[in-house]
């Protein structure tokens, strides 16, 4: 097991830690059981992610990988948030131990699940590809 | 606070000692002859084998000529129920006890035996990590080959009722091994009045190199090699012997065992203040039986956290721990003791074992305490687990 | 003559290198953590073991993922054909074949599978000591599960048709494994495009410590485990890591193969001083073909005498060497390897090897050479057999 | 593999190497392919061993064995020598590793067997006992 120094950076310091109160999509993905939760916090203007918060159970690469995913995100168009892949993360974090990879697929996963809870609440902003893609995720 | 460096690490591995360290380091460069060379260099380098050999026959109340060197504790383990399961299955006796929260160099070999022909049955423990002696007088058959029972557990650090277990065995003339990896140098062991048959142990928890274990086998059992090859550990265990690590492991019996009981009594102390200030922490449980424990273990559930993220960051304050998650194993599962104890998956999953000894201060326990609950709030703080806990929901 | 400390039994070990012991010394009491631990103590014992595999893997023109550390070249041979076996046998394929001089570590573990339901050719050596590739190919049936051939001989240091013999076996389509314990690093070898399946080796024959050796195990082939447990080693070898042992053998290895065949001139130009100077003596004879040899082995055999009390008198004048005699391995019979060559067993016990490196130097030589001839007149003065033959009666 | 000093020291000075021109009695026991052969030399007067020497092929500890045996009989009464046993030898060295012990074997057969040679040579003087130790020493 060998962690990168970026994964350990976003673990000791994890950015955008928190919830958002009025968020305007909200996905958690995972089980105490397996022992990771994540739990992504949206808020979108514009078609912009002004803002995106997380909370992570989990080991350290979950943290990181949510750090790093929310870092990703922040600030972009929501195509791109939609777009974000594990592998992204994987690479932005200088890659994970192979076994720890499914930590990164989390926080794709956990954002996807934030913006279907924000396009079940704004139905005539959901792109037409988007259920498509998130099939494709879940293959 | 000021940051330390606290190792509480001593049942994963422990430093070389000082003194083991000075004992080895002739025989690398000078006295590095082959211990079965005829020449004078390799006869200095058998008689400090042999001398090694009395060292840790002494520290078990054995005889020398029933202690072999092996490269590891999990040599000596596999060494130990392979071999017996080869001598036995001659006999027709093809069934293994064992307990179901052993160490994996007992578990995975049993399952290996498993898949040739062998029977095992595994004792379950009691939710304080202790088995029951009469569990295994239930498990004995007329095919029972070998009860094989951990001394003390190396998660929850359970010292088991070895001697009882033992005697069980030998009114039933089944053999007894016992994996005392972590017991050794902790608790008072004298193999021979205690009936014990096999015992492993290995020399890096006890400050002597990695690589470096032991194999006692009671006179009069002949185990078949697990290592075939030359004729060294009088034909039992082939390869060139390791003389610095074994006049190491000698030296490191001697001082381990030397003064258990003083030791303790210091290491419980401090591990009793660990656990009280631990367990202070709301959602926190000790496991564990809290008296029948080596001295210097403590294992803590802490909920709505994950193990291997509270090591890290231990490990960014200085202090090095370990834990039963999942994570840190590589595995999906949580630690198999924790589950043995019945645990729930999400609950083992934030488990830190601390093992600590002697050079752990008091101003170690104190920082400790201090940055335990630190850190247990700040990754409560951003856990969706604790969150729902605290909303009094159901996380799972 | 003034005397001199020469110590000339490599073959048997190597005293660790300077650079070696300086490497390995910081993971005693400094780096000494389980490298399977999270904490950063852990993190660099890990990353100081994979920097040790990827220097093996490049000295054996392997890949990192090939490599797996174990306890010694003993362990790695009994896994290698322990574990083919039991991997085949599953296939049906229960026939190994090897050669009748193989180690110990070979012959007495195909001697258990033996016990074991496997059948096994031992093909023979010519008197110049090497292996002729069609017996090889003659031996294999549709049910050989292994080749196992060693690289080059411990005790007469010919070296076999490697390549030749690994070309026959893909043919075939059987696995193929060479014991290279004496050959690493005085050979060059490129396990992938020589053909080789899995190869064993051990430090101590290359200034690192006793107690590490390394399998390789060409990609594709998953062996079965020799010692189950924890998940060191990708899972395939249980223990945990010998930290310093591993980055010794790392440097010990990138060390041992740098150069070869500089180092391989000198030594060969002082070995080969040696053998002349050694035949000089009336009844004697070079064991092991001349040329097809380790730069630094000559082994010869001196009649009317036995070669225990040669070492004996060797040693009182501070030269270390070795012999087949069965007097130093507790036997009855001479060398098994001597007698594979057509040697009887009363010339056979008068053996003497010389494993010399660049640090045998000119002037070690000619003391060698000074002593040697002294030694065998004095020996053979007192001996009853030399008198008969020197009267020219059979001593039989 | 250990040796006493003793050990060493007969094996490095072995006493009484050589032969008796003029032996009384001379005994050869062992053979080359087991790698030991002791040849044993004694001078006899008035029942005394006046001179013993031996000539040895053999390990260290047959040299030894050889030399301490010749050691304790000579300038001892013949019937001490006949009395002589592998045991004697073998403490009179410290000590023999196991898988040695055949070495004082050999030198206590040794002996015999040059008593027997001088024995048959000198018929009268054979202690009606000889043959009954012999036999003995070789169940
Ligand atoms: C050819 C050969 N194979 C195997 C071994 C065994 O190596 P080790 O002593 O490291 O077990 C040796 C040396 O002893 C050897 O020379
Ligand atoms: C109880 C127990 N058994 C066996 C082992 C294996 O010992 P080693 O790492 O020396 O193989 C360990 C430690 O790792 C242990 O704690």
């Amino acid at each position: 097991m060998l962690y990168s120094e970026k994964v350990l950076d976003h673990f000791s310091n994890p950015r955008n830690v928190g919830e958002i109160e009025d968020a305007d999509g909200v996905g958690e993905i995972g089980n105490a059981k397996c022992g990771d939760i994540m739990k992504m916090y949206l808020k979108i203007e514009n078609d912009i992610v002004e803002d995106v918060k997380f909370e992570t159970f989990g080991c350290g690469s979950a943290i990181a990988s949510s750090s790093m995913a929310t870092e990703l995100i922040k600030g972009k168009p929501v195509s791109e948030a939609m777009n974000l892949t594990n592998k992204a993360v994987t690479e932005a974090l200088d890659g994970l131990p192979a076994y720890k990879l499914h930590c990164s697929v989390l926080a794709e996963e956990a954002i996807h699940s934030a913006l279907e809870d924000y396009y079940s609440k704004n139905p005539e902003k959901k792109p037409a590809d988007f259920d498509k893609k998130a099939e494709r995720d879940s293959e | 606070m000021e940051k330390r460096f606290v190792y509480a690490d001593n049942a994963a591995t422990t430093a070389v000692s000082e003194e083991v360290l000075a004992a080895m380091l002739p025989f690398f460069r000078e006295g590095y002859g082959n211990a079965s060379s005829i020449y004078k260099l390799g006869r200095d380098a058998q008689r400090a084998v042999e001398d090694a050999r009395s060292k840790v026959a002494k520290a078990l109340g054995a005889d020398p000529r029933e202690i072999f060197f092996t490269s590891c504790g999990s040599e000596a383990d596999n060494w130990a129920i392979k071999g017996t399961a080869e001598l036995m299955a001659k006999k027709g006796k093809k069934h293994i006890i064992t307990s179901v929260f052993e160490h994996h160099a007992v578990l995975h070999t049993t399952e290996y035996l498993e898949k040739h022909g062998f029977e095992v049955t595994y004792v379950p423990v009691s939710d304080k990590g202790l088995i029951d002696p009469a569990d295994i007088r239930n498990a004995i058959r007329e095919d029972t080959a070998l009860v094989t029972i951990m001394y003390a557990n190396n998660e929850i650090g359970t010292i088991q009722p070895i001697e009882e277990i033992a005697a069980i065995c030998h009114e039933k003339g089944v053999l007894f091994h016992t994996d005392a990896v972590q017991a050794v140098g902790h608790v008072d062991i004298d193999v021979h009045s205690q009936g014990i048959d096999m015992l492993s142990l290995s020399g890096h928890k006890i400050h002597a190199q990695k690589g470096i274990g032991a194999l006692y086998i009671r006179k009069g059992i002949t185990l078949p090699n697990l290592i075939h090859g030359g004729g060294q550990e009088r034909g039992k265990r082939a390869g060139t012997e390791n003389v610095p690590a074994i006049v190491g492991l000698g030296v490191a019996i001697e001082a381990a065992t030397r003064n258990i009981a003083e030791k303790n009594a210091v290491i419980t102390q401090r591990r009793n203040k660990l656990i009280d200030g631990i367990l202070k922490l709301p959602y926190t449980r000790l496991n564990g039986d809290r008296d029948k424990r080596l001295p210097g273990n403590l294992n803590i559930s802490i909920e709505g956290i994950e193990g291997e993220s509270l090591l890290l960051m231990l490990d960014l304050n200085g202090i090095c721990a370990s834990s039963g998650s999942a994570c840190t194993s590589g595995s999906l599962d949580p630690s198999h003791v924790l589950l043995s104890i019945g645990l729930k998956h999400e609950v083992a999953h934030g488990s830190m074992r601390l093992s600590i000894e002697e050079d752990v201060t008091d101003d170690d326990v104190d920082y400790i305490l201090e940055v335990v609950p630190k850190v247990v709030t700040r990754l409560r703080e951003m856990s969706p687990v604790w969150e729902k806990m605290m909303k009094g929901e159901k996380y799972e």
